[in-house]
């Protein structure tokens, strides 16, 4: 059973999702209780990678390999690096919780619902596994139509621009990856990664395979400016469908320049490293004004997010800059950790922020800002969960936060201190748009007498809340457990970053 | 002397002649069903032509075909468009638009 | 002389004209209330066709009556799936049929003397039995077009589709003729060689470029794409489905006898013409189905867009080329039968199920047919993990392999306008409030619900396990 | 003396002409069956023009199918569905400009890209079926017998597709109309029809006003 | 005897534990339970800080310096939690273990009634484990985690009324400002790493030589010295930590926190963390006269303007608040002239008794039932005799009277000043100099309006009065300090007293007590071996050129000396002026004061409105950023992202659709022309192209 650990981790979730679809809106219990046992068995057996995952191997592992297409040489490949890992990690964490969390908040269909979490974060999963570029990008798109529902379906007013948007920008990107992959795929004879990894291609080549992947990751990361769908796509998204977006999927963007842009255009993507490194600034300081003028809840923290990934894309193309301008190879993994990191606590704080938010909007059903006001006066409980996060969304050191955007900085100083300059920035900013947040929602006295109604976490929203929390401190407090077991994956992609392909 | 261009330009006229009336024709669809039949005299007098000139026996019964299948063809056609005069006593092509878009 | 083996190498063919025949006969004398029996036999008719032309598949590809026909893996792949989406096409037209009153036993006759017609055209070894096969498959259309003998739109649909397609095989005969005149032959097989060195290239080119017009009318490839949404709306959605569906197998063999088989060595022509004409119907096809509020003139447009794909697939003029879009075409034809199923079961009594605002709220009125019907769409749009998206990776792939890079740019770039319309389908289902006082539900016919079900979820299924279908394809073509 | 070769140009171009011109008539002629008529003599002036390429066989074939079946079908359509006399074809006279220009542009195409100038060499050799030894009807209908036997029966599925088609499209079944129903004929139960009703023998008793008959309703 | 890493790790977590008990059990042990484990955690921590020093100072212990753990390590960067303990750490960990051990205390009684009683306990117990971890430190990483903790707890404890607008206002100003600074600090620690390779204090010091002559390359041409760079950064956070000009705005407002943290944090340690870590980066400092420079003239703006502004406070709070500020301006000058070490015991005098002061001004405030105003206040000395003596110590300490400790080390500083020769040094001297005369203006006119005086407030003994009103009084009085005080202790009129004032008790008046007696004596017993007698060591690495108090201590001939002679001092004698002015004014001539505000009306103005920086980074800042962010979301993403790019192309698309449906018109005549067209368009393609 374990030979095939990586399929099981994909497929139970997708395959749980049946029954849970069969319990039928006549039992809404037993599809909840289904679901829950699902992503709990998943995220067990998830955890049960770790102890069969070599840390200090930076080859993949627990990998499989089946004929998928013998005629294409398409291979269902699956295996994990140190990154991969941690991601599905992250993936089958969050996927309890949004389960939790929508337990009775979502009452129309709540079968679908469970369902297309479960579809979702074993496509999800999926990604993370893949070595086949095929099978990545099949994993890569698929997931869009759980999303799709999920945010048309359970979402807001107006959920339905909202989700095409989401569907469409997504697509329009990964469009023309599929172009590329197809283009790769004939000049190598297959879709394999790692084959693809060691084809010799020229320089104009990278290029527009460069700006193929650009596009497809950076709709998905989102990219300045590439990133619209995002506000809207959370708005209006369900409080779980928000959380697994935020949480999870972004990361697939991030992901995608690592598995895709570094190792396969590497020249185009050091020579082109300036604009990324530019759009992630912008992302920082751009997104970060825009933040702080948003009236609604979800969609400040969404911008939020925007702004965070940009340390991802920062940290990984600073990485270029490093090891190609200077042979700095400490300082690119610095980066490139960084970068991890900043995914992984990514994840936590900003599903656990729109838990928060979704802990409000199931009392209130507003999100605008104005409505609230001195919460922490009858949510107590509430409140040090959300000042808890969003200090760690400023990225307050002790929290998960500040781990990844502390490495960014450190490493593109080196790079070029003005980059570090603009990305410090987040510092200013983001501290400015999250707490200027807490303060018209957390602190004041109330103004709004349905505020004061409000009852303060029950049970299942503490468990939720906590075990975001949990996490956010415990990557904050010590992330090397978490560095350890993506170190060696990221000392291989930073060598692979100095071989010229041309 | 006759040669081969010659039936083959006065096929192509015949063609064009068939082909413009496609669409100048906005009257009657009876027209269009005639026109559709000059064109085939086109095609059979090229395929006529061909196969003397070339001395194959198929260009002929190729003709023979198309003859036969141009038959069962008028049939449906005029079936179709008695229908068409029964469902909306018109066979005006100008009235005949009620799908569009 | 012909001789016995000759007959048994069409011995689908001709089992399926006596049975048709047969059918006729029985379809006379019989009762309208055991229509059913017709029905039922009908399908049997087929399935037993499906099996014959499965268990006498040769080895190697045959020819029959002075190379008139030809029986290889190309023709056999395609009779199979027509055969097979007829069968679909029977089985879900019944109850539409009944509700309508137009249950009657031609609709099952001109069917499957439709289907021989198809049959006869993908194994066509000469332009003559091409002309044949396309004119019997045609005539029968345009008589099921018809069928709904008091619909104003059916007429029209009809007037539409015959004068056009009339006009369309006059060209193909007109392009035929020249090439007849630049080969001195008729025969597919030396017309290949004779293509070669014929004195009159350009005539041979003119002849084609006729031959072209005729072959994208069938596949309803812009320009000559504009019989289609008209017909698609107009005709009975039992008839739509059929040539939705199968119809797209038949045109993709017609065009692969006559530009593959025949012109082959002219590919350098028509490689850029179709892909001129890909070019065309993805954008119409893409665009202007965006503004449809017509479920089966969307789905009309979506088929234009889809020949382009096919199209994109044809230029690359290689076996891959035609793997891919024999695949791409395979792929289009279950989806579309599976679509317009969708319409068909939706679909009772005095009510067509027709326009996208009626599947208003389906998610609540019916989770099953909701969940199909967005399979069914995801599938037309292209998202993997359906059977779609892996006829689209072929063609681009195929494109791309002939250098026609920027054919693939074009086609990503219209999956993604095309996109929207698909999801705007799903959109109403799942999103949108059921409008109050209507009723829309799966039909109660176990056996449509079954079939239909069946033939959705083959779109998943296909999508993940698609290789043999693929290996298939590409075996034809090898050799 | 004649040159037959001049002979048969000149025919050729006087039918030609014909031709041409009743094909023009054809699609302007106001009146339908005056079209219609047109069409005949199109038909009629090409299968001249066939039988200077000595192919009699589908001459007379396309005078006897088109003309003799066909032609008549159309008027006796034309006739049945008892169209309007077209009024002033202002359509016509608006896009005749554009048709003009089509036809011309695509006649343009059509023989610039045809060569008619490489065609204009090729000169009628003799007569191939004179060649085989046979008559032209019988070289046709050896080809069409032997080489072409397959198509010749797939023709055949076309007329009976037609023939269905036509049927189905046209037949209606009117209600108060009387029809011959075969089927039922054939099918019918003579104990429907008549019935034996036995009964026991009359007896003369007293006697009655009036004597009952019973008979079969 | 070495220091044991338990030991160490008990000063460090005992307050952590007694923080999470008091926070998260706090409902269930009740009030008594809080304060108990919160006081015993710091109790703790307490004792064995003063056991640390004394085994650093007697007990001869090598420094400690070990990881407790890593945090990171990624190829040869790496970062830990660990601590590195000698005798400036020591120094640190007592002052702040004590004072927040005292503020502890007093908190019982300044907070007996507030219902967020538990969570205050909790709160300030976090403070003192943050503020551990920063002193504690041994590197850089886990210098800025206690750096933003801190920082965390300061934002939680100013607004800890979190139902004042001011409040909630005041404590996101802070933490912005603060960030500002951090902003600075962070780069300045990724300069560290970038030229020393480490993120370890150690490592990086000894390292620190090889920054000499390293430039950082900013732009094509332009080349920075890497010395300077990095100290101006670094610098930058202890400007925003340290309530430096221009980062300085967040302090005073930072008074709408209980007046125990105003003490403990906004006085006594927090805000001196930043001198803290420039001492602790001497080695760096020392390479670079331009940021010394920097340092130097940035303290001594602080110094003498800061001051000036508290003169014109009425806000009790206020006026201890601005004294900070001068007085972190006067050890930031102390640090600009390297003399790091008169700063650090400038740091620790001015912990005590500036704690004094804030702690004794909250006992004023308890009397007065939460009025702050002084012109309410007047005659207080004959109700709160302990505070009024314990205050007066205090306010003499702060004026640098002779004996007193302020006096010692600020006299220290001010000659230190004097002796340097750095680039701006005659403009810190003139500073300083004149910002002592600024001291005690306002503090003696802050003891006279408080304790002496007539009584400026009515008592009025009925019960049932004044909560109808509203507080339309207020809005005469400006923006920031008089705007309703919504907390527990309820509305009161101001003037209006319900009972007469009266002494606080005594978990209130034994801190005072507590905190008075090192304000008179420590500065006496320390300055010979802090400042003098190399008591620090190798914390702090001074520059042989550069040490100013080197050639102080020529001139040093013991405590009592030193201060006999300062009674001659011109420092002193502007002291005096300032007494007799003030006295004049305030005790006998009240009128005057209103005069000379109004002969001075601009320069009034200019102190009242803070030289206006408040707006001017509100507006440009606050509100200039917001307008900014609406342009850019409004303009950049909803305009030319959202309307033009994405649903421009979608409505493009949906116009083009439109008009190619057309097309479709119905009509068979155009249908086969389309098809006819495209036919002549392939052979006219094929007739030009193809041939």
């Amino acid at each position: 059973m374990f030979n095939h650990l990586l399929s099981l981790l994909i497929w139970l979730p997708v395959v749980g999702a049946i029954p849970v679809l069969l319990a039928g809106s006549g039992r809404p219990n037993a599809a909840r209780w289904i679901a829950l046992a699902v992503a709990v068995l998943t995220f067990v057996l998830s955890l049960y990678m770790l102890p069969l995952y070599n840390a200090a191997d930076a080859t993949k592992q627990l990998a499989e390999s089946h004929v998928w297409i013998a005629s294409l040489g398409v291979h269902y490949n699956l295996a994990v690096d140190g990154i991969s890992v941690a991601l599905i990690l992250l993936t089958s964490f969050v996927g309890i919780l949004v389960i939790v969390g929508a337990w009775e908040v979502i009452q129309t269909n709540p079968h679908q619902y469970m369902s297309a979490m479960l579809v979702l974060e074993g496509l999800m999963i999926g990604v993370f596994c893949a070595t086949d570029a095929l099978l990545f990008y099949v994993f890569f798109e698929a997931m869009l139509i759980p999303m799709f529902i999920l945010i048309g379906v359970w979402g807001g007013p107006r959920r339905v621009y909202a989700t095409l948007k989401f569907f469409i920008y997504t697509f329009f990107g990964s469009i023309f990856m599929l172009v590329g992959l197809i283009y790769l795929y004939l000049k190598a004879g297959s879709f394999d990664l790692a084959t693809l990894a060691a084809l010799p291609l020229s320089m104009k080549e990278q290029t527009w395979l460069f700006f193929a992947f650009l596009i497809a990751f950076a709709v998905k990361v989102p990219m300045v400016p590439v990133h619209t769908w995002l506000p809207d796509a959370h708005v209006e998204a369900p409080t779980g469908g928000s959380v697994v977006l935020a949480a999870v999927m972004l990361k697939i963007g991030g992901y995608g320049f690592l598995r895709f842009s570094l190792p396969i255009t590497p020249d185009a993507a050091d020579a082109y490293a300036w604009v990324v490194i530019g759009l992630s600034l912008i992302a920082v300081v751009y997104i970060g004004y825009i933040a702080l003028v948003q009236e609604d809840m979800k969609k400040l923290v969404a911008y939020s997010s925007v702004a965070h990934m940009g340390f991802v894309t920062l940290g990984i193309f600073i990485a270029f800059m490093l090891v190609r301008g200077s042979n700095n190879l400490d300082a690119a993994k610095l980066g490139m950790q960084g970068a991890m990191v900043q995914m992984i606590s990514h994840g936590f704080v900003s599903g656990a922020m729109f838990s928060c938010i979704g802990v409000l909007y199931d009392r209130m059903h507003t999100r605008q800002i104005k409505d609230y006001g001195g919460v922490i006066n009858v949510m107590p409980w509430f409140g040090f969960f959300y000042v808890v996060f969003a200090m760690a969304n400023s990225g307050l050191p002790g929290t998960s936060g500040f781990v990844g955007e502390f490495q960014v900085i450190l490493a593109s100083f080196q790079a070029n201190p003005l980059i570090a300059f603009f990305a410090a920035f987040t510092l200013i900013i983001g501290a400015a748009y999250t707490l200027y947040m807490v303060k018209r929602v957390l602190w004041g006295d109330i103004t709004n007498p349905h505020v004061a109604e409000m009852k303060d976490l029950n049970g299942r929203e503490w468990f939720v809340l906590g075990a975001f929390a949990a996490a956010v401190f415990a990557l904050g407090i010590w992330p090397q457990p978490l560095i350890h077991l993506m170190d060696s994956s990221v000392t291989q992609l930073v060598t692979q970053l100095g071989n010229h392909k041309i | 002397m006759i040669t081969l261009s010659h039936f083959i330009v006065l096929g192509a006229v015949l063609f064009c002649i068939a082909l413009a009336s496609l669409f100048i024709n906005r009257k009657n669809v009876i027209v269009l069903l005639m026109s559709i039949e000059l064109m085939l005299l086109a095609v059979n007098i090229n395929f006529v032509a061909f196969s003397r000139f070339l001395g194959d026996v198929a260009g002929q019964v190729f003709v023979f075909f198309i003859l036969t299948v141009a038959a069962a063809e008028t049939a449906i056609g005029l079936a179709i468009l008695v229908l068409l005069f029964r469902n909306r006593s018109t066979i005006n092509v100008a009235e005949i638009d009620s799908m569009k878009g | 002389m012909p001789n016995l083996n000759d007959i048994l190498i069409l011995l689908p063919e001709f089992y399926l004209v006596a049975a048709a025949c047969l059918l006729l006969l029985l379809d006379a004398f019989m009762k309208p209330e055991q229509r059913p029996v017709l029905h039922w036999l009908s399908i049997a008719v087929l399935l037993v066709a499906i099996y014959l032309v499965v268990a006498g598949q040769p080895s190697q590809a045959v020819t029959a009556f002075n190379g008139m026909f030809i029986r290889d893996g190309v023709a056999e792949i395609l009779k199979v799936f027509s055969l097979l989406t007829t069968v679909l096409v029977f089985f879900y037209a019944k109850p539409y049929l009944q509700d309508r009153k137009l249950f009657v036993g031609e609709f099952y006759t001109l069917t499957i003397f439709a289907v021989i017609g198809i049959m006869l055209l993908v194994s066509a070894g000469n332009l003559i039995m091409v002309y044949l096969g396309l004119e019997l498959l045609t005539l029968s259309s345009y008589a099921l077009v018809a069928l709904n003998r008091d619909s104003r739109l059916s007429s029209e649909a009809a007037i539409k589709y015959f004068v056009l397609g009339a006009l369309a095989s006059g060209m193909l005969l007109y392009g035929m003729s020249m090439v007849y005149g630049a080969t001195g032959t008729l025969d597919l097989v030396r017309l290949h060689t004779a293509a070669g060195h014929t004195g009159m290239p350009h005539l041979l080119v003119f002849g084609l470029i006729f031959m072209i017009v005729g072959i994208g009318f069938k596949l309803g490839a812009a320009p000559f794409h504009m019989w289609i949404p008209d017909v698609y709306q107009g005709s009975p959605t039992a008839v739509t489905v059929f040539i939705g569906s199968a119809q797209k197998l038949a045109a993709f063999g017609m065009a692969y006898r006559l530009l593959a088989s025949g012109l082959g060595d002219l590919s350098q022509h028509w490689q850029l013409m179709l892909a001129c004409l890909a070019v065309l119907s993805l954008a119409i096809g893409n665009i202007v189905a965006i503004v449809q509020t017509n479920l089966k003139r969307l789905l009309a447009y979506s088929t234009i867009s889809h020949m382009g794909y096919l199209l994109v697939g044809l230029v690359n003029a290689g076996p891959e080329g035609y793997a891919a879009s024999l695949f791409y075409a395979i792929s289009y034809a279950i989806t579309s039968a599976a679509a317009f199923g969708m319409i068909l079961a939706l679909a009772r009594a005095g009510f067509e199920c027709e326009e996208i605002d009626d599947l208003k709220g389906l998610n609540q009125r019916s989770p099953w047919a909701a969940f199909l019907m967005m399979l069914v769409m995801f599938s037309l749009a292209g998202v993997p993990p359906l059977f779609g998206f892996f006829g689209k990776l072929l063609v681009f792939q195929a494109a791309i392999h002939a250098g026609y890079l920027w054919l693939a740019l074009v086609g990503a770039v219209f999956a993604i306008i095309g996109l929207y319309y698909y999801l705007r389908v799903v959109k109403v289902m799942y999103f949108d409030k059921p409008v109050e006082g209507t009723e829309v539900h799966l039909q109660k016919d176990v056996s449509v619900r079954l079939v239909l079900s069946l033939n959705v979820l083959a779109l998943l299924v296909l999508g993940i396990v698609w290789g043999p279908l693929f290996g298939w394809c590409q075996s034809v073509f090898v050799g | 003396m004649i040159d037959p070769n001049m002979f048969q140009l000149v025919c050729f171009y006087a039918f030609a002409a014909v031709t041409v011109v009743a094909a023009l008539g054809v699609i302007t002629l106001r009146n339908t069956v005056h079209a219609v008529l047109s069409l005949v003599l199109t038909f009629f002036s090409t299968a001249c023009i066939w039988l200077l390429a000595e192919a009699e066989f589908l001459a007379i074939a396309l005078i006897v199918v088109y003309v003799g079946a066909v032609m008549v079908l159309f008027l006796f359509v034309v006739m049945m569905l008892d169209i309007k006399q077209e009024h002033v074809r202002e359509g016509f006279i608006k896009y005749l400009p554009v048709g003009i220009i089509v036809a011309l542009v695509m006649l343009g195409e059509m023989l610039a890209l045809i060569g008619v100038r490489a065609m204009h060499q090729a000169v009628m050799g003799a007569d191939p079926a004179t060649v085989a030894g046979m008559s032209n009807t019988a070289w046709l209908g050896n080809a069409l017998y032997t080489q072409f036997l397959l198509p010749f029966e797939v023709a055949a599925l076309i007329l009976t597709v037609g023939v269905v088609a036509a049927v189905v499209l046209t037949l209606r079944q009117r209600t108060g109309v009387r029809h011959q129903q075969a089927s039922q004929q054939v099918r019918v139960n003579p104990r429907d029809r008549v019935r034996v009703v036995k009964m026991a023998a009359e007896v003369p008793a007293a006697p009655q006003p009036a004597p009952g008959k019973e008979t079969t309703p | 005897m070495e220091l044991s890493t338990s030991i160490l790790l008990t000063i460090a977590l005992a307050p952590l534990v007694g923080c999470l008990l008091a926070g998260f059990f706090g409902r269930f042990i009740g009030r008594a339970g809080s304060h108990s484990v919160t006081i015993l955690g710091v109790a703790i921590a307490c004792g064995l800080s003063f056991y640390v020093l004394y085994q650093l100072t007697s007990g001869g212990a090598p420094i400690y310096n070990q990881n407790i753990y890593t945090w990171f390590e990624i190829g040869n960067y790496s970062a830990h939690v660990g601590f590195m303990i000698d005798r400036l750490t020591a120094m640190m960990m007592v002052v702040v273990t004590f004072v927040s051990l005292l503020v502890h205390i007093y908190t019982i009684g300044y907070m007996a009634d507030d219902p967020g009683y538990q969570r205050f306990f909790s709160y300030i117990s976090l403070f003192t484990f943050s503020m551990l971890m920063l002193v504690m430190s041994n590197n850089f990483m886990q210098l800025f985690f206690g750096w933003e903790a801190v920082g965390l707890v300061s934002y939680l404890l100013i607004g800890f009324w979190y139902k004042r607008p001011t409040a909630i206002f005041a404590n996101l100003k802070a933490f912005l400002v603060n960030r500002v600074g951090d902003f600075g600090f962070l780069l300045g620690i990724a300069g560290v790493l970038y030229f020393l390779g480490t993120l370890d204090y150690t490592t990086a010091f000894a390292a620190a030589p090889t920054l000499v002559g390293k430039t950082l390359q900013i732009t094509q041409n332009t080349h920075w010295d890497a010395a300077t760079v990095i100290c101006i950064c670094l610098f930058i956070g202890a400007m925003g930590k340290s309530a430096q000009v221009p980062l300085h705005v967040w302090l005073p407002d930072s008074m709408e926190g209980p007046t125990p943290i105003s003490a403990l944090i906004h006085a006594a340690t927090m805000v001196t963390a930043g001198i803290f870590m420039v001492a602790r980066m001497s080695p760096i400092f020392e390479l670079s006269e331009t940021a010394l420079s920097f340092v130097m003239i940035i303290g001594a703006t602080g110094a003498l303007f800061t001051g000036l502004i508290g003169i014109v406070q009425n806000d009790i709070k206020r006026v201890v608040a601005y004294s900070t500020l001068s007085q972190l301006g006067y050890m930031t000058v102390a640090l600009g002239v390297s003399a790091y070490a008169g700063a650090v015991f400038h740091l620790m005098t001015h912990a005590f008794f500036k704690a004094l002061l804030f702690l004794g001004a909250g006992s004023v405030i308890i009397a007065m039932h939460h009025e702050q105003d002084m012109r309410y206040m007047g005659g207080l000395r004959k109700y709160m005799p302990i505070t009024w003596i314990t205050m007066w110590i205090g306010s003499l300490a702060l004026c640098g009277v002779p004996f007193f400790a302020g006096f010692y080390s600020k006299d220290a500083i001010i000659e230190a000043v004097g002796e340097s020769h750095r680039w701006g040094a005659t403009y810190a001297y003139f500073c300083v100099m004149a910002g002592a005369f600024v001291t005690a203006l306002y503090t003696f006119r802050q003891m006279y309006l408080t304790f002496h005086g007539k009584e400026r407030f009515v008592v009025v003994h009925d019960h049932g009065h004044g909560h109808a009103h509203g507080h339309d009084d207020h809005a005469a009085h400006d923006e920031h300090h008089h705007v309703s005080h919504k907390d527990d202790h309820g509305h009161h009129e101001q003037g209006i007293m319900h009972e007469t004032p009266k002494e606080s008790p005594w978990v209130v008046t034994l801190p005072l007590i507590l905190l008075a007696i090192p304000s008179i004596i420590v500065g006496f017993l320390a300055i010979q071996p802090m400042l003098y007698g190399e008591w620090f060591g190798s914390a702090i690495h001074v520059n042989e050129a550069n040490n100013v108090l080197g050639e102080l201590a020529k001139e040093f001939h013991g405590s009592v000396g030193m201060a006999l002679h300062g009674f001659l001092q011109l420092p002193f004698l502007l002291v005096l002026t300032a007494f007799a002015i003030q006295t004049y004014i305030y005790l006998f001539n009240p009128s005057v004061a209103d005069r000379i505000k109004n002969a001075l009306k601009p320069i009034y103005n200019l102190l009242n409105h803070k030289y206006w920086f408040d707006a001017v980074y509100f507006i440009v800042f606050a509100r200039g950023g917001m307008a900014l962010g609406r342009a850019l979301w409004k303009g950049g993403d909803a305009a030319v992202i959202d309307g033009v790019l994405v649903n421009g192309s979608a409505g493009l698309v949906d116009r083009i659709a439109g008009g190619m449906r057309r097309l479709q018109s119905g009509y068979l005549y155009h249908y086969a022309f389309a098809m006819i067209l495209g036919l002549i368009l392939l052979l006219g393609g094929y007739w030009l192209v193809g041939q």
